[in-house]
C-alpha cells in the first residue's frame, strides 16, 4: 500500500499539459475544466497514470487526446447554458419569493425554438467534420509511412496472456513488449480462444481479437518510455491479470534486447504452444515455461520457424468441428477452475 | 375508441357495442402490429441467413441439398392455401352457411399439412445428404429460419383447429370471427414470408452459396 | 355498412390476388429455370418479382391499400419496413465489410 | 455436449445447491454466496409465512393474482421492480466494496462476475423496464381517458412472464450459477465450449421469456395510445407522457425481436450444437454482437423515453405552467425514436470494420443530441415564468436536468470512433451509462413514484423525506461514479474483480463512500415509505388531486375506482383537466348513469406464471419430462382460456351513482387549497387553480 507516496497524478496532469493549454485554446480550457471539476472531486493524492492516452507515447494516442478534448470543448457550447441558466431560471421563479413575471400558458416562441433546435444542430455539423476526419485519418488498419519500414508484429490473445510474434525477427515473447522508438509498428491479430480486445491506451487505441479472423493495428512510437497494454473484454478468471509490460525503447537498445531473446528465448514448439494456450496466468505460465534469465512474469521464445500465426488461425477453419479438446481457452484444453493460480494478483 | 371507423375497418362483422376493448378494429390492429414484431423477427433472421450463405465449412451446400420440383410444389400449396383461407373470410363476412365456412377452413388446414409435410419430407432428405444443422453455420442458420415459418405454419394448423371446435361449441359469434379474422391475417402473412424464403433463402442459396 | 363490398366482389378480389401471385410466382421459377441457378444477374429479376408479388398480397389479401380506412395499417407497415430495411441493409453492409476486412491478410 | 446423458433430474444434484460449496470449503467468498442464496430462501417463507397468517391468500388471489385492471397489475409490476431492485442494488454495493478493497479483495473473480452479470441483466431487464411498465400502465389509460389497456389479459400475461424470469434470476442464487458473461452475453466466451455450466442458459431464458412479456406489452400499449383514447383525445391533445408510452412501445415492438432472436441462437448453439457463434464450422460470434446491439441501443431510449416524459409532467405540474414547445417536444421524441435505429454500431466501434462505417453510425449517433438538447431547453423553458415548487419530484427532475446533461455529454464524447478506441470497455464507459441510467431513468422512476403514489394509494409521501433522500441520491451517484470516469481515462477495463495498479485505488475508494451514500438514500426511501404510511390519515387525498394537476388522470377520485372515470370524460384542451378547473367543468356530475363492462378476474395470468417458470427451470437443468409437461401445461392453459364464454362483469348504476354522489359531497365539503399547502394535512386532494 504506497500509492500514497507516489507524486500526485491530478498536478502531475496539469504541469504537463500546460503547454497543451497555451497551443489549443479551447481544448486547453476543456481540459482545465475537467481537471478541475474531476481532479477536485477526487482530493485523492493519485499516483502518476502510466498507462493513459492522456500522457501519450506516440502520435496515434495523442490524436485521440487531442479529440478528445476537442470534442469536450465543443460540447460545452451547448452544454454551458444548461449549467448556467438552470439555476438562475430555479432562483428567479421559485415560487416562495421569486420575483419573476408568470407567464402560465406560454407554451411557444418561433425565434426561441430555432435557438434550440439550431444551436445544437451547429454543434454537432462541427462535431460531424471533425468525426469523419480523424476517424478516417486514424484507421487503424492504415500503415503508418516512417522513415524506417514497419516492424510486424503478430500479436495472439490467449487465456490470459498475450502473444507477440516477430516473425521477421524469429522471436516471440509474453508478458513483454518492445518496440524502437521512431519505427511504424504494424500489428496482425487473432485470438485462440474467446474473442478479446487489444489494448496499448499511451500508443494507438484498441481492437477486438476474433478466434480464426486476423484484425489489424498501426501505430509508432514517438518517444521512448513504458507503459502497459491489456486486455478489456472480459474472458474469464484471470481476465484482470491480463495485462503486459510495453517498452519504447532506441534502436540500440532494441537490437540488444532482441539478442537477449534469442540467446535466452526457449523454442515455441506446438508442445509449449500448448502449454502456453491452457487456462493460466502470466505467472503461472512462468512458472511452467520460464527459465531463471528471463524477467518475472515474462517468457522469452524463438521460433522454430513453423507458420504458427497461420496455424492458428487456420485452425478453425478446417472444415471439421473442433473437438473442445483441441480449443484452448477450454477447461478441457487445459486447466479447471481449481488450477487456475495466481489470479489474485 | 375509434367508434367511427369500426364499422368500416377490416374487422367490421356487424355492428358491435360492447366494451373498449372489444371493439374490432382495435382487436385487428393489436393483431396488426403483433404480425409487425413478427416481422422483425424474421427479417432479423433473414439477415442472418444472408450473412452466412458462405460459411458452409466445407459441408453441403444449397446446391447439393435443395429440390426444385418439392420447393414449387411447397410453395403452390401455401399460396393456394392463402386463397382458400380468403375465401373462408368471405363466406364468414357475408354470413354465407357455417358448412360452407367450415369447408373451406378445411382445405386450408389440409393444404397447411401438405405442405408442412413436403417441408419435412425435404428436410430428411438434406439430412440424408448430410445436411444438418451442426454440419455448419450455414446449415445452422437455414435450419433457424425455414423451419421458423414452418412453426408458424405449425401453429396456425393448430389455431384452426382449435377455431372449429369454437365454431361448434361457441357458435360463430362476434369472438369467433374475430379470431377467424386474425387467424386468415396470420395465414396471409406467412405467406408472405414464404415469398422471402423461396427467392432469398432458395433461390439466392443457389445463386451465392 | 353501405359501402361494403359485395360477396362477389369481395370473392373476385381474393381470386385476382390469387391469380396474379401465382403468375408472378411462376415467373420467378421459370427464370430461375431458364436463366440457371448460379447466374448472378436472376436474382435481380427473383427480387423485382418477388416485390411485386407482396405488392399484390397486400393489397388483395390483407387489404393495405391507400384507401382512407386502412391508412392505419399502411402507415404501420410501412414504417415497420423501414425499420426492417435499416436492420436487415445495416446488417448486411455491416458484417459484409468484416468479412472482408478480417480475411483479407489470412 | 449431449443432452442425453443426465439422469431424470437432468444436470441438477446437491452440488448445484449454493450452500453445498460453502460447507465443503467455507470462504468470505463462498458466505457470500450462501448468505444472498439464504437471504433469497427466507424471504420467500417470510412471505408466504406472513401471507398465511394474516390470512391474505384469499384477498391476493381475489384482488390482485387474478386481477386485469391496469392499475393493479401496474402496481405488481412496480412491486416486482422494487424486490428485483433490492439485489440489483446489494450487487452493485458488493461490487464498489470488492474494488474498493482490491487488491487484497474478498470475492473470486469467478463470483465477481456473475454480480456484474447478474447485477446488469437485473437492472436493465428487471427493475428499469418493469417499474417503467408499471407506472405507464398505472398512469397511461388515466391519461387518455381510457377504461383500460386494450387487452387486459394479455397484460396479465405480459406481467406473468416477466415475474416468471424475475424469479428464475432469483432461484439462480441458489440453485447453480449464474452466467459470468455480462449482461450481453458474447459468445463464444458464453457458448458451451467455454462456459459448460449452466449460467448462460439461466441468462438466455430470462431473457427470451421476460423479452416475450416486453415485446407483448408493448404490442398492448401501442394499440391503447393509438385506439383506445377516449372522446376528443386527439393525439396533439395527448399529454407528453403519453406520447413518450407510444415510441417507447414502438421501441419495444421492433427492438426486442433482435434480442429474442441472439438469445435463441445462442441457445440452439448450447443446447443442439447449432454453429451460429462458435469458432468452428463457420460460426460467427460478430452477428450475436450485431444482433445484441440492435436490441441493446433501443432499449436504452425504451428506457428512458418514459423517464423524459415523466419530467415533462413533473416541470409543467410543479411551474404550474403549461409544458413549453409541446410540439417540440413530440418532434423530438420520435426523432429520438426513430434515430435509435440507426446507431447500433457505436457498441462496438472497435471490431475492425471500416472508418466509413464507423464515421456514418458515429455521426447518426451524434444526431441524437439534437432533439435531446432541444427536449433539455423545452424543460427550462417550462420552468421560465413559471413558479417553481420544490417538491421531491421536482427535486429528482432538476437533478436530472444537470446530471443527465454530463452523462449526454459523455455519451456524444463516445460517439466520436477516434475518443471511443481509447474508452471503450473501460470505467468511463461504464461512468456513461450509470450516469444517464441513474439521473435519467431511474430519477424519473423515483419522481414518477413521488408522483402518482397518492393517486394509487389516497395519500402522499412524506416531501421533506423524499427530498432528503433525492439529495442523497445526487451525492451519492455522484461520488460513486464521477471518480469512474478519471478511472476510465487512465485505462482501467470494466469488469475487473482487482487491479495491480494502485493509482485506480483512491478513486475506488471514494467510489466506494459514494455507494454507500447511495445505500443511505435507499434507505431513507423505506424510511419515507414506513413513515408515509403511519402518518397516512394525515395526508389523505380522497378528491384525487393534490398537485393541482394538469391532466386527466387527476379527475378522480384517489385511490382510483376498478372502472376509472364513470363517465369517459369529453376532451377539448391538451392540458384538459386544468382547463376544466379554470372553466368550472370539474367535478361535475354525470348527465346520466350507465352500467359499465369491465374484464373478469382471469387466472390464466396465474396459471402461466408458473408453469413459465417451471418450464424455464427444466429448460435450464436439462430436465426433459418437465419441460414438455409444463410446455403442454401452458399450451392447454392458453387454448382452455379461449373457451371462456364470460369474460365481462357489470358495473350496475346504482353503484356508480352511489361512489359518485359520495365523491362529490366530499367535494363540496372539502376546502380548495392554494399550493402553499400543499404539504400540510388540509390538501385533500382538493386543489386551487394557480392563477
Ligand atoms: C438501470 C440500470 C442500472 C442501475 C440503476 C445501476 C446502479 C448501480 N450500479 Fe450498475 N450496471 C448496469 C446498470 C445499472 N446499474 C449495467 C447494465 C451494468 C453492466 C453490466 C455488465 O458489465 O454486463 C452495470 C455494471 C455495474 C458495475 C460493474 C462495473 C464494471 O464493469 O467494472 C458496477 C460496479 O460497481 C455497478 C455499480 C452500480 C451501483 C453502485 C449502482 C447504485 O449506485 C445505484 C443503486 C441504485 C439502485 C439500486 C436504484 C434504487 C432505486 C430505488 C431505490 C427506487 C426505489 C423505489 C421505491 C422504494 C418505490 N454497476
Ligand atoms: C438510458 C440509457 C442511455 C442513454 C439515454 C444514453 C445516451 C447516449 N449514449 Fe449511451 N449507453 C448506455 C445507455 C444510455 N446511453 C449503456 C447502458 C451503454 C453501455 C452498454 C454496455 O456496453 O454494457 C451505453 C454506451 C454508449 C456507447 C458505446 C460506448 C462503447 O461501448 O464504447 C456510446 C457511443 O457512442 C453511447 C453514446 C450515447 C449518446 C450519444 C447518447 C445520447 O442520447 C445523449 C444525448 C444527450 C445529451 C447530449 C445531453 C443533453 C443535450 C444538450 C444539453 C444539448 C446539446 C448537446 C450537444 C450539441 C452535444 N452510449
Ligand atoms: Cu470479428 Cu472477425
Ligand atoms: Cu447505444
Amino acid at each position: 500500500m504506497d500509492w500514497y507516496l507516489k507524486p500526485s497524478g491530478f498536478f502531475a496532469l496539469k504541469r504537463m499539459d500546460l503547454q497543451r493549454c497555451k497551443k489549443v485554446c479551447p481544448s486547453g480550457v476543456s481540459y482545465y475544466l475537467l481537471t478541475l471539476i474531476l481532479g477536485c472531486l477526487f482530493l485523492s493524492q493519485a499516483a502518476s497514470a502510466s498507462e493513459t492516452f492522456l500522457m501519450p507515447l506516440g502520435p496515434v494516442a495523442e490524436e485521440q487526446k487531442v479529440h478528445f478534448f476537442w470534442a469536450m470543448a465543443l460540447t460545452m457550447v451547448a452544454i454551458l447554458p444548461v449549467f448556467i441558466l438552470v439555476p438562475v431560471i430555479l432562483f428567479k421563479y421559485r415560487r416562495k419569493k421569486g420575483r419573476g413575471f408568470y407567464a402560465p400558458k406560454w407554451e411557444t416562441y418561433g425565434p426561441l425554438e430555432l435557438i434550440m433546435w439550431g444551436v445544437p444542430f451547429l454543434v454537432i455539423i462541427v462535431l460531424s467534420v471533425m468525426l469523419w476526419r480523424a476517424t478516417a485519418r486514424l484507421d487503424p488498419y492504415k500503415e503508418i509511412q516512417g522513415v524506417v519500414p514497419p516492424i510486424k508484429v503478430q500479436v495472439v490473445g490467449l487465456d490470459w496472456k498475450w502473444l507477440f510474434i516477430y516473425p521477421e525477427l524469429d522471436i516471440a515473447t509474453v508478458g513483454e513488449l518492445v518496440v524502437p522508438v521512431h519505427t511504424p509498428i504494424s500489428m496482425i491479430l487473432t485470438s485462440d480462444t474467446v474473442m478479446q480486445s487489444f489494448f496499448i491506451s499511451a500508443l494507438a487505441g484498441q481492437i477486438y481479437v476474433m478466434p480464426g479472423m486476423t484484425t489489424q493495428l498501426n501505430f509508432i512510437a514517438s518517444k521512448t518510455g513504458e507503459t502497459e497494454g491489456e486486455n478489456t473484454q472480459y474472458t474469464g478468471d484471470g481476465f484482470a491479470d491480463q495485462k503486459f509490460n510495453v517498452q519504447v525503447v532506441n534502436s540500440d537498445n532494441f537490437d540488444r534486447w532482441v539478442q537477449r531473446v534469442h540467446s535466452t528465448g526457449i523454442e515455441l514448439s506446438t508442445e509449449n504452444y500448448n502449454r502456453l494456450a491452457q487456462r493460466t496466468t502470466k505467472k503461472q505460465a512462468h512458472g511452467e515455461l520460464a527459465t531463471a534469465q528471463m524477467p518475472e512474469k515474462v517468457i522469452y521464445f524463438t521460433l522454430p520457424g513453423t507458420q504458427l500465426f497461420h496455424e492458428i488461425v487456420m485452425r478453425y477453419h478446417s472444415g471439421k468441428p473442433l473437438s473442445i479438446e483441441d480449443q484452448p481457452g477450454t477447461e478441457k484444453f487445459g486447466r479447471g477452475k481449481e488450477d487456475v493460480e495466481g489470479v489474485q494478483p | 375508441m375509434n367508434l367511427s371507423s369500426s364499422s368500416k375497418s377490416p374487422g367490421s362483422i356487424g355492428n358491435a357495442h360492447e366494451a373498449a376493448h372489444r371493439d374490432p378494429a382495435v382487436v385487428i390492429f393489436g393483431f396488426w402490429v403483433f404480425m409487425m414484431s413478427d416481422l422483425i423477427f424474421f427479417g432479423v433472421v433473414f439477415a442472418i441467413y444472408i450473412t452466412m450463405v458462405g460459411a458452409t465449412a466445407g459441408g453441403p451446400g444449397p446446391k447439393e441439398l435443395f429440390d426444385f420440383g418439392s420447393l414449387f410444389a411447397q410453395t403452390m400449396l401455401l399460396l393456394t392455401s392463402s386463397l382458400t383461407v380468403g375465401i373462408a373470410t368471405v363466406t364468414m363476412r357475408h354470413e354465407r352457411s357455417r358448412a360452407s365456412f367450415l369447408f373451406w377452413v378445411v382445405i386450408t388446414l389440409l393444404l397447411g399439412i401438405g405442405f408442412l409435410t413436403l417441408e419435412l419430407y425435404d428436410f430428411s432428405e438434406m439430412a440424408s445428404k448430410g445436411g444438418v444443422p451442426s454440419r455448419s453455420g450455414y446449415l445452422s442458420a437455414f435450419f433457424g429460419l425455414v423451419p421458423l415459418h414452418g412453426l408458424h405454419v405449425t401453429f396456425g394448423c393448430l389455431w384452426m383447429l382449435v377455431l372449429i371446435a369454437q365454431v361448434f361449441t361457441m357458435g360463430m359469434g362476434q369472438v369467433v370471427k374475430l379470431r377467424f379474422l386474425r387467424l386468415a391475417l396470420f395465414w396471409h402473412f406467412l405467406d408472405l414470408i414464404w415469398i422471402g424464403i423461396f427467392s432469398i433463402v432458395y433461390f439466392g442459396g443457389w445463386v451465392y452459396g | 355498412m353501405a359501402n361494403e363490398p359485395s360477396f362477389a366482389q369481395h370473392l373476385r378480389s381474393y381470386i385476382t390476388g390469387y391469380i396474379l401471385s401465382v403468375v408472378l410466382t411462376l415467373a420467378a421459377f421459370a427464370a430461375v429455370l431458364t436463366i440457371g441457378r448460379e447466374n448472378k444477374s436472376v436474382l435481380l429479376l427473383v427480387a423485382l418479382l418477388g416485390i411485386a408479388q407482396l405488392v399484390v398480397q397486400l393489397k388483395y389479401f390483407l387489404n393495405v391499400t391507400t384507401q382512407r380506412e386502412y391508412r392505419d395499417n399502411l402507415a404501420l407497415v410501412a414504417f415497420s419496413t423501414l425499420i426492417l430495411l435499416i436492420i436487415v441493409l445495416g446488417t448486411v453492409w455491416i458484417m459484409g465489410n468484416l468479412a472482408v476486412r478480417m480475411h483479407a491478410t489470412m | 455436449m449431449s443432452a442425453t446423458e443426465h439422469g431424470w433430474l437432468g444436470k441438477l444434484s446437491w452440488e448445484s445447491l449454493v450452500f453445498s460449496n460453502f460447507l465443503e470449503s467455507p470462504s468470505i467468498n463462498e458466505a457470500v454466496a450462501s448468505a444472498a442464496g439464504s437471504l433469497v430462501i427466507l424471504a420467500s417463507i417470510a412471505i408466504l409465512g406472513l401471507l398465511t397468517w394474516y390470512r391474505l391468500w384469499g384477498p391476493l388471489w381475489r384482488d390482485w393474482l387474478t386481477s386485469t385492471d391496469h392499475k393493479k397489475i401496474g402496481i405488481m409490476y412496480i412491486v416486482f421492480a422494487i424486490v428485483m431492485l433490492v439485489r440489483g442494488l446489494l450487487e452493485g454495493m458488493v461490487m464498489r466494496a470488492q474494488q474498493a478493497a482490491a487488491p487484497d479483495g474478498f470475492l473470486h473473480a469467478d463470483h465477481f462476475a456473475q454480480l456484474f452479470s447478474t447485477h446488469g441483466t437485473i437492472m436493465v431487464f428487471f427493475v428499469a423496464v418493469p417499474f417503467l411498465v408499471g407506472l405507464i400502465n398505472f398512469a397511461m389509460p388515466l391519461q387518455i381517458g381510457a377504461r383500460d389497456v386494450a387487452f387486459p389479459v394479455l397484460n396479465q400475461i405480459s406481467l406473468a412472464v416477466t415475474v416468471s424470469s424475475g424469479i428464475l434470476l432469483m432461484v439462480s442464487l441458489v440453485v447453480g450459477q449464474f452466467s459470468t458473461g455480462g449482461w450481453s452475453a458474447y459468445p463464444p466466451y458464453t457458448g458451451g465450449d467455454f462456459s459448460p455450466g449452466v449460467g448462460p442458459d439461466y441468462w438466455i431464458w430470462a431473457i427470451v421469456f421476460s423479452g416475450a412479456g416486453t415485446t407483448l406489452t408493448g404490442i398492448n400499449f401501442t394499440v391503447t395510445v393509438y385506439k383506445c383514447r377516449g372522446p376528443g383525445m386527439h393525439l396533439f391533445r395527448m399529454p407528453l407522457f403519453c406520447w413518450t408510452v407510444l415510441c417507447a412501445s414502438i421501441l419495444m415492438i421492433f427492438a426486442m425481436p433482435p434480442l429474442s432472436v441472439a438469445a435463441l441462437m445462442l441457445g440452439l448453439d448450447r443446447y443442439l450444437d447449432f454453429h451460429f457463434f462458435t469458432n468452428d464450422l463457420g460460426g460467427n460470434m460478430m452477428n450475436y454482437a450485431n444482433l445484441f446491439w440492435l436490441f441493446g441501443h433501443p432499449e436504452v431510449y425504451l428506457l428512458v423515453l418514459p423517464a423524459y416524459g415523466i419530467f415533462s409532467e413533473v416541470f409543467s405540474t410543479y411551474s404550474a405552467k403549461t409544458l413549453y414547445g409541446y410540439k417540440s417536444l413530440v418532434i423530438a421524441t420520435m426523432c429520438i425514436a426513430i434515430l435509435s435505429f440507426t446507431v447500433w454500431l457505436h457498441h462496438f466501434f472497435t471490431m475492425g470494420q471500416s472508418p466509413t462505417i464507423n464515421i456514418a453510425f458515429g455521426i447518426a449517433t451524434m444526431l441524437i443530441a439534437v432533439p435531446t438538447g432541444v427536449k433539455v431547453y423545452d424543460w427550462m423553458a417550462t420552468m421560465y415564468r413559471g413558479r417553481i415548487r420544490f417538491t421531491t419530484p421536482m427535486v429528482y427532475a432538476i437533478g436530472f436536468l444537470i446530471l443527465f446533461v454530463i452523462g449526454g455529454l459523455s455519451g456524444v464524447i463516445l460517439a466520436n470512433p477516434t475518443v471511443d478506441f481509447q474508452v471503450h470497455n473501460t470505467l468511463f464507459l461504464v461512468a456513461h451509462f450509470h450516469n444517464v441510467l441513474i439521473p435519467g431513468v431511474l430519477f424519473g422512476i423515483l419522481a414518477g413514484y413521488n408522483y402518482w403514489f397518492p393517486k394509487a394509494f389516497g395519500f402522499r409521501l412524506n416531501d421533506k423525506l423524499g427530498r432528503l433522500s433525492a439529495y442523497l441520491w445526487f451525492a451519492g451517484f455522484m461520488l460513486t461514479f464521477f471518480p469512474l470516469y478519471v478511472a476510465g481515462l487512465l485505462g482501467m477495463p470494466r469488469r475487473s474483480f482487482t487491479y495491480a495498479d494502485l493509482t485506480f485505488k483512491p478513486y475506488m475508494i471514494v467510489a466506494f463512500i459514494g455507494a454507500m451514500v447511495v445505500l443511505a438514500a435507499l434507505i431513507t426511501l423505506v424510511v419515507q415509505f414506513l413513515v408515509s404510511i403511519r402518518d397516512r390519515h394525515k395526508t389523505r387525498v380522497p378528491v384525487g388531486d393534490p398537485w393541482d394537476g394538469r391532466s386527466l388522470e387527476w379527475a378522480s377520485p384517489a385511490p382510483v375506482p376498478a372502472y376509472n372515470f364513470v363517465e369517459l370524460p369529453t376532451v377539448t384542451d391538451r392540458d384538459e383537466f386544468s382547463e376544466a378547473k379554470e372553466h368550472g367543468r370539474a367535478y361535475q356530475r354525470p348527465k346520466n348513469y350507465r352500467d359499465i363492462e369491465l374484464p373478469k378476474n382471469n387466472p390464466l395470468g396465474f396459471i402461466l406464471c408458473v408453469t413459465s417458470g417451471i418450464l424455464m427451470f427444466a429448460l435450464v437443468w436439462y430436465i426433459w419430462w418437465l419441460a414438455l409437461i409444463s410446455a403442454l401445461a401452458i399450451l392447454i392453459a392458453v387454448i382452455a382460456s379461449t373457451f371462456r364464454k364470460e369474460t365481462e362483469y357489470i358495473i350496475p348504476a346504482s353503484q356508480l351513482e352511489k361512489d359518485t354522489e359520495a365523491w362529490l359531497a366530499l367535494v363540496e365539503k372539502s376546502e380548495a387549497v392554494s399550493r402553499d399547502l400543499e404539504d400540510s394535512p388540509r390538501n385533500v386532494g382538493y386543489s386551487k387553480l394557480e392563477l
